[in-house]
């Protein structure tokens, strides 16, 4: 027809997102599909995607997701199952990613770029106080270390953690840190475990690090917030998504893989923002085409070629041949460590948890259940709550959630 | 006259609008509090579809009763909406005195004292949290570090050191924990809205009969007296009227909530309602026929405040 | 106890002089009635006397005593309003007790002084009430008890009956009257109503853009008007004045004549002229006559009634012995 | 009053110091978002106190250049325009009726609007959601202008009543008596009459279009959305960008805020809500 | 052209009956008053003429037409409020022209109405100015211009003068009689002010609770009340009525004698007193006295002037022949 399509795109907007719609221009000249973006605070385009898909969908063409959504929303049958041909080379992907995104082995989102999270901090800081900080290192060692350069007069502080409620702030760093503890959120009946003693150690153990070597304000810290301060070099160490690494401005940072405390999987989180075709829209087709373009090696090498963008600014975390590139090893020195952490990564179930996921469950009522808990952890962080209430209450509003949901 | 019909027509787009608006999205939420309807189930996909089927009586409002932040929730807002109306009527009614009368700048004055009252709540909330309140990073962070750096380089000094070195070094409040977070919301909304009670105040005050305050100066009350048994007096409808649309407003506040805590410390019901809403669509029904019953309870008691006034 | 004496006072707003240097006494427990058209200082002289406003210049002494920089609460004066200005929100027992209660007065005797005033004021039935329920004339007889309750040296009145309607007015005038009667205290009352002024006063004071044009008893103006301004302000119906021959034959340039002093007949007599609009009081009848060469309208006053109506002839005579003669200025002659 | 007001010092010297201090105050917050809309987003973080900063227009640049902002400030503009159009059309036929026929119902009507909007939004999400996609109207203009008229009628028909109910009853009655039909009451007398009262009511309305921000975030995607839409996709994006943030708040809430200054002295006036006397 | 007929008319406020079956005829051209004390339904009744409320029962005929169902814009006849009423955003000439741009006329036409009307009225200098600006009577006259231009068959006048102040009351009644004088037309006049009713009726309407007590012409009311009310109504000041003793002398159960059908002594009469207050008016002076023994206060009119002050014994004799006696239910015996 003579009409040129467009597509309607829901996007969270982080860099790669804003940076898309730039790089996109070439796509609309080449193939004359009109995009037409709606970039959105996390939480709200969570909320607004939600409401659009679970009442028949038809706003959006294409939706950003994240990895616990796409495998149940596919097997609900919200979004439509993915398939691209050969040039795709979908084997390029990383893995993990992969098994992240789909369900029964069906992929059903394309990741547009990933993460892992590990463990960055300021050289200069631990050699002055004669500390080191190794790959999979102990959580011991880890707080020795904040301890040691710990000094907030002079506007300094050992560790800078997530404390922010929500689950996907707090929640994502506590849950790592709880699987590397050895626990899980739920039994193999999705009974909730979160009074086991693995949790309770590692709660324990997470608010004495926070809360004696963290800055100020801790409970209002997420992502955001942390860059800003680690940017001002306030902070001394800090254990978040690997992407951090690409923000940082500060001299002298170093990676390390996450620590645990016995149990390494699990310890450090699996996340990508994906791109998805929900099931009402009229345009799939053209929508899927889109798809296979922006998560393309060839999407990749279109940033990389930008005049704005170039390699530094390419997404990462889904593609092994990104990191191949000798061009984008050259402007990342964090690839490697970052390639390393998404690949040790396993979001499958295990014998260990049900669940297909690392830092959350992939099941629909775990936002429910994750922000109830991470109020609960935001509080015993805070001290408005002892660690040992805030779990128990954690118990009960996890146990509520999952015999409302009918679990048992 | 013929025309006794007329008025009531005159009325009926607004009544039948509004009933319309009030009415239908109101039964499909009384519905839905009555079902089993969530968004998304892996077990009971028969759950996902609202349907009669999943009739489940008053499970739903069980369920919420049981939630360990529903009365949480209603105290808290009721607390916010109480403090926020307290600091914006008090304020309100001290800078609409202070104002009222001209001095050099007043037009300018009321210009930047009313600004606030513009800003949307969205920015209204990232504004103050980040880049006011926030322990480090914020005005605060940087204040504190400011005033301590001061006390720092004081100690040292010769002489008076000793003195300055009794003196503790300030800890910056994080408004964002679970204890502080409800502070937060009231600053930033009393911050906003008391604009709103000066602007009413002041037109209120420019009606005060002048004649009415010459005669209690000749009667020997003082400009005290003079505040507290005429100026106030004359206030008190348009302080029921503030309190009355602000409390409207303020009951079902939400960005600034989600903004400062995510419900941390800080919870009503419309965002207790967000919450269920991820997944749980009859509990946010029910949740939401709780909060209808508990708006018109404060409604009722509003109005039988200002009613009066409202039709005199 | 309340003599006031204003030496020299003046009054500018701004660049507008509206009091010119003005003296005037007003003795211990008169009834002084300022009078004067609309805008010719009558409230600023009161308020200057209350404190509300300050003097330009001059002195104000109450008792004897310099008062001029004194604060209006401590003048030892109560004032009533045109808009009686009561408390709405307090009721009538509070409005009286108001003043007392600013002086620290104990609570029982602010009682007992209180329950005194509403006793004179016939106002105890309405103690509990607020203002917004009563009716006009017992609105102003609460502004009248908040000020009696004060004992004060003078009361001051400001066009206090203008707001009530003819017959209230009446009554309330002599409630007035009565209380000044009662108390015996120092009363200054401005009115701009001549009839009011008249029955009411000891003393008028009769003010003209801020200037004193006369000042006397009642009748003293009704009899001897300084000059024609006062003559026409003083008596109602208005004095007759007509210039021209006619004056002239009585060797002035104006004359004036009041309506009750004019002979009419139906037949003869000095004037002739048709008959306007007739006002049968039944008591009295005015007829306004026209087309007599003389004015536009003379009106005359007959006691009782006469059958005249609308466009009937009509012969008009002057009582030649009650004729007041002005001169180019307007100043009364001898 | 002269004496009063003169005597004491009180209002020479410290009743203006204090009266600008608090102005200062408040208006504060709004003066440091300004400021930091001109400040890279790493200076905004930095300690150094206002002035240290090469101002930087990138922030303004990025927003048109990112984001289209004139689409969704055209959005605000339009909504709101006539939202505020549609309330009044339909608000001052009711509350004239309310005012000059009231009925014994009238109390209880106004009073039933009034608690309409105290409907918590977000139990009511899912059915309007439902609702408007099933009708088609999800995310059109039509929808919003409809959606803010509705939350803001009680608001301005209790406004407009009560300064109806100030217009004395003789000048509709004398209206009557010189033949004017209902039409021509409400032209010729009524909205002549309460201009100042509608004036401000139409300016406080047009302030709540353009501030509310639960609706049109979330019954919009593209055609409808507002400056509400544009701040939520800028809220807490990956990284603290306070200088981007706040220059997308303060071309947000800039024009409304100059519109507020240009009309304060309409709503300072009418804001009385019968609250005067 | 202008002939009234009210039959059967009741009028009811919910339950409360405000206007009992009342039959009244007002001839073409004639001035015709409604008086009474407040909420007797003066204005009710004119608003039911005026088809501003509808009547409960009954009928209301203009020119022998049934009128009952008329709206009031088609019942030909204008009105002037008590608050005038102006439209206060259109300019003098607006006001007075909105009637006519509401019947359509073609501006030429209603230019050169408003015209005239101005003329008579003297407003020629006001008609660019809005109502704000002008004084109260300068208002009311717009308020007169607005219904005139209509060329009504009736003007209705609800308390027109009392918003204004004496001097000017006194003025634009003259105005008033002038124009009715003039024009000719039917004039119904609601006042609560009796001298206004004698001074400018053709026929009078005593209503009381809604009841038509007495109509008649001024002098019929002054002369022969229908009873007490009447009597007590009409007349300024009121007639002083006594019962007890003296009255049962007279064979009445009360009798009545106004103030200026008594004679006055200080030395010698029927009744012995003590002066109360004396208003001294120059013209006339009124005494009021107490302590008669028969009434509370007894009220009495001079000619002229006497000197008597406050607490002087008096003595009334009233003139038997202008005495009005009243039996048991207050009716005026023969
Ligand atoms: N506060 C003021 N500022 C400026 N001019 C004033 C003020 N008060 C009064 N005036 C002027 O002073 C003059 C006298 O005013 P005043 O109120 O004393 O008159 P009045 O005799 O009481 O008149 P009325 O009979 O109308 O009450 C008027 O010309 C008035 O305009
Ligand atoms: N709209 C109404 N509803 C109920 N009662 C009314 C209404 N209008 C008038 N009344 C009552 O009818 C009676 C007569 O009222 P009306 O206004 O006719 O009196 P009035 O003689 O004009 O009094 P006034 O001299 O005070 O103007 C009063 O008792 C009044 O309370
Ligand atoms: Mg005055
Ligand atoms: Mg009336």
């Amino acid at each position: 027809d003579g009409h040129a399509k467009s597509l309607t795109i829901a996007i969270v907007n982080n860099g790669h997102m804003i940076n898309m719609q730039k790089v996109a221009e070439a796509y609309t000249e080449e193939t004359g599909v009109q995009l037409e973006w709606v970039s959105l605070e996390e939480g709200v385009l969570r909320e607004q995607v939600t409401s659009d898909t679970a009442t028949g969908g038809g706003q959006y063409d294409i939706i950003n997701i994240g990895m616990q959504e796409a495998p149940i929303w596919g097997a609900a049958g919200w979004i439509e199952p993915l398939e691209f041909g050969a040039e795709y080379d979908v084997d390029d992907i990383l893995p993990a990613m992969r098994a992240g995104l789909s369900h029964e082995g069906t992929m059903y989102a394309a990741p547009f770029y990933g993460e892992s999270s590990m463990v960055m901090y300021r050289k200069d800081l631990t050699d002055a106080a004669g500390v080191t900080i190794a790959d999979n290192d102990s959580w011991d060692n880890v707080k020795a270390a904040a301890a040691a350069i710990h000094d907030p007069d002079n506007g300094v502080y050992g560790a800078c953690l997530r404390g922010k409620p929500g689950w996907g702030d707090n929640m994502a760093f506590i849950t790592t840190v709880v699987n590397s503890f050895g626990g899980a959120w739920f039994d193999a009946d999705y009974k909730p475990t979160i009074d086991s003693d693995e949790w309770r150690a590692a709660i324990n153990f997470y608010v004495d690090l926070l809360g004696n070597y963290g800055p100020p304000g801790s409970e209002g810290n997420s992502f955001n917030e942390i860059l800003a301060l680690y940017n001002e070099g306030k902070c001394g160490m800090w254990i978040d998504a690997t992407i951090a690494a690409s923000f940082l401005e500060v001299d002298g940072v170093a990676y390390a893989q996450s620590p645990n405390a016995g149990n390494p999987v699990g310890a450090n989180w699996l996340w990508a923002w994906a791109m998805a075709v929900p099931a009402g829209t009229e345009n799939a087709e053209e929508a899927k085409a889109f798809i296979e373009w922006a998560t393309s090696k060839e999407y990749v090498q279109a940033v990389a070629d930008h005049p704005e963008f170039g390699w530094a600014k390419v997404p990462t975390g889904q593609r092994a041949s990104t990191y191949a590139n000798a061009d984008f090893q050259a402007v990342a020195g964090f690839a490697s460590a970052e390639l390393a952490a998404i690949e040790s990564a396993a979001p499958e179930a295990t014998d260990l948890k049900p669940y297909v996921g690392v830092q959350f469950a992939a099941i629909p009522e775990f936002p429910e259940v994750g922000s109830a808990v991470a109020q609960e952890m935001a509080a015993a962080l805070s001290g408005a709550k002892s660690v040992d209430d805030a779990i128990a209450a954690s118990q009960d509003a996890a146990d509520a959630i999952m015999r409302e949901a009918g679990y048992y | 006259m013929s025309d006794r019909k007329l008025p009531r027509l005159l009325q009926t787009p607004a009544v039948v609008l509004l009933l319309i608006w009030m009415l239908i999205p109101l039964g499909m939420t009384l519905y839905f509090s009555f079902i089993r309807y969530v968004l998304n189930s892996l077990r009971r996909p028969e759950w996902t579809s609202p349907s009669l089927s999943n009739w489940r009586g008053f499970g739903n409002y069980q369920f919420v009763l049981n939630n360990k932040d529903f009365l949480f929730a209603i105290q808290n807002s009721l607390v916010i909406v109480c403090s926020i109306l307290f600091l914006t009527v008090i304020l309100g009614v001290l800078i609409a005195v202070l104002i009222n009368k001209s001095f050099p700048g007043q037009g300018i004055v009321r210009v930047l004292l009313i600004s606030p009252f513009f800003v949307m709540p969205a920015v209204n909330a990232v504004l103050w949290i980040n880049m006011i309140l926030d322990p480090v990073l914020g005005l605060q962070g940087l204040a504190v570090g400011g005033i301590n750096g001061v006390i720092t380089s004081l100690q040292n000094a010769p002489g008076v050191g000793w003195f300055f070195s009794l003196w503790p070094q300030l800890e910056p409040i994080s408004f964002r924990a679970t204890q502080t977070s409800a502070y937060a919301v009231i600053i930033m909304v009393t911050w906003q809205w008391t604009p709103f009670a000066v602007l009413i105040f002041m037109t209120s005050l420019q009606s005060e009969d002048q004649q009415q305050k010459e005669a209690a100066v000749l009667d020997g009350a003082s400009t005290w007296s003079q505040f507290r048994f005429l100026t106030l007096p004359h206030l008190s409808r348009p302080i029921a009227i503030v309190v009355m649309i602000q409390a409207i407003f303020h009951l079902s506040l939400y960005a600034e909530i989600e903004i400062v805590s995510r419900g941390n410390g800080n919870k009503n019901l419309p965002y207790l309602i967000g919450e269920f809403a991820n997944n749980n669509i009859g509990a946010a029904s029910a949740t939401g026929i709780f909060a209808v019953i508990l708006a018109n309870i404060v409604a009722i008691f509003l109005l039988r405040m200002i009613g009066k006034t409202l039709m005199e | 106890m309340g003599r006031i004496v204003l030496e020299n006072v003046t009054k500018s707003f701004g660049d507008a002089q509206v009091i010119p240097p003005l003296n005037l006494t007003i003795e211990d427990g008169e009834f002084a009635v300022f009078v004067g058209p609309s805008g010719c200082g009558k409230s600023t002289l009161l308020r200057l006397i209350a404190g509300l406003e300050e003097t330009t210049s001059g002195q104000i002494l109450i008792d004897s005593k310099d008062a001029t920089e004194v604060p209006p609460s401590k003048r030892g004066l109560a004032m009533v309003f045109q808009s009686y200005a009561l408390y709405p929100h307090m009721t009538v027992r509070k409005n009286i007790a108001f003043p007392l209660r600013m002086a620290k007065m104990s609570q029982s005797e602010i009682d007992k002084k209180v329950e005194g005033a509403a006793k004179i004021l016939n106002l105890a039935d309405y103690l509990e009430q607020k203002p917004g329920q009563l009716s006009g004339g017992q609105r102003q007889r609460v502004a009248i008890g908040r000020a009696i309750v004060r004992e004060p040296a003078a009361f001051l009145f400001d066009e206090p009956l203008s707001n009530l309607d003819a017959a209230l007015r009446v009554g309330m005038r002599l409630e007035i009257s009565e209380l000044h009667n009662r108390l015996r205290t120092t009363m200054i009352y401005v009115t701009h109503d001549q009839v009011e002024a008249m029955t009411m006063a000891d003393k008028i004071v009769v003010l003209r853009a801020g200037n004193i044009e006369q000042v006397g008893s009642p009748l003293d103006l009704y009899h001897t008007p300084r000059n024609i301004f006062v003559a026409g302000f003083i008596g109602s119906p208005k004095m007759n004045i007509i210039s021209g021959p006619e004056a002239e034959k009585q060797g002035a340039t104006s004359i004036g004549f009041r309506p009750e002093h004019t002979d009419v007949s139906k037949t003869e007599g000095m004037w002739k002229g048709r008959v306007g609009v007739a006002e049968h009081l039944g008591s009295d009848t005015f007829i306004h006559v026209h087309d007599t060469g003389l004015a536009d309208m003379i009106t005359v006053r007959i006691n009782g009634d006469i059958a005249v109506t609308h466009g009937d002839d009509i012969y008009l005579t002057p009582q030649l012995d009650k004729l007041h003669r002005f001169d180019a200025d307007g100043l009364r002659m001898a | 009053m002269a004496i009063v007001a003169e005597t004491s010092r009180f209002s020479k010297v410290s009743r203006p110091v204090l009266a600008w201090i608090v102005g200062l105050l408040f208006f504060f917050p709004i003066f440091w978002m300004i400021l930091t809309s001109f400040k890279t987003d790493a200076d905004a973080v930095k300690p150094e106190f206002l002035l240290f900063f090469t101002p930087t227009l990138d922030n303004y640049l990025n927003m048109t250049e990112n984001y289209d902002y004139w689409r969704f400030a055209t959005n605000s503009v339009i909504t709101s325009v006539f939202a505020t159009l549609f309330t009044l059309f339909v608000g001052i036929p009711c509350a004239y009726a309310m005012a000059f026929n009231p009925s014994r119902a009238t109390k209880d009507v106004l009073m039933w609007m009034l608690s309409t909007k105290m409907l918590p939004a977000a139990a009511v999400l899912y059915p309007m959601t439902f609702l408007t996609k099933s009708l088609g109207i999800f995310d059109t203009h039509f929808l919003i202008v409809l959606v803010l008229s509705l939350i803001n009628l009680p608001i301005v028909v209790w406004m407009l009543f009560t300064y109806f109910k100030e217009i004395p009853k003789d000048i509709i009655e004398a209206g009557k008596m010189d033949g004017v039909n209902t039409w021509g009451e409400v032209k010729e007398i009524l909205i002549p009459l309460a201009w100042g009262g509608i004036a401000s009511t139409a300016l406080l309305c047009f302030i709540f279009c353009w501030n509310e921000a639960y609706w049109t975030v979330r019954l919009t995607t593209t055609e409808a959305a507002t400056l509400s839409k544009l701040i939520e996709g800028n809220r807490a994006p990956e990284g603290l960008f306070f200088g981007r943030l706040s220059a997308v708040s303060a071309a947000a809430v800039g024009p409304i805020i100059v519109l507020g200054w240009f009309c304060q002295k309409q709503l300072v006036q009418g804001l009385t809500f019968g609250a005067v006397k």
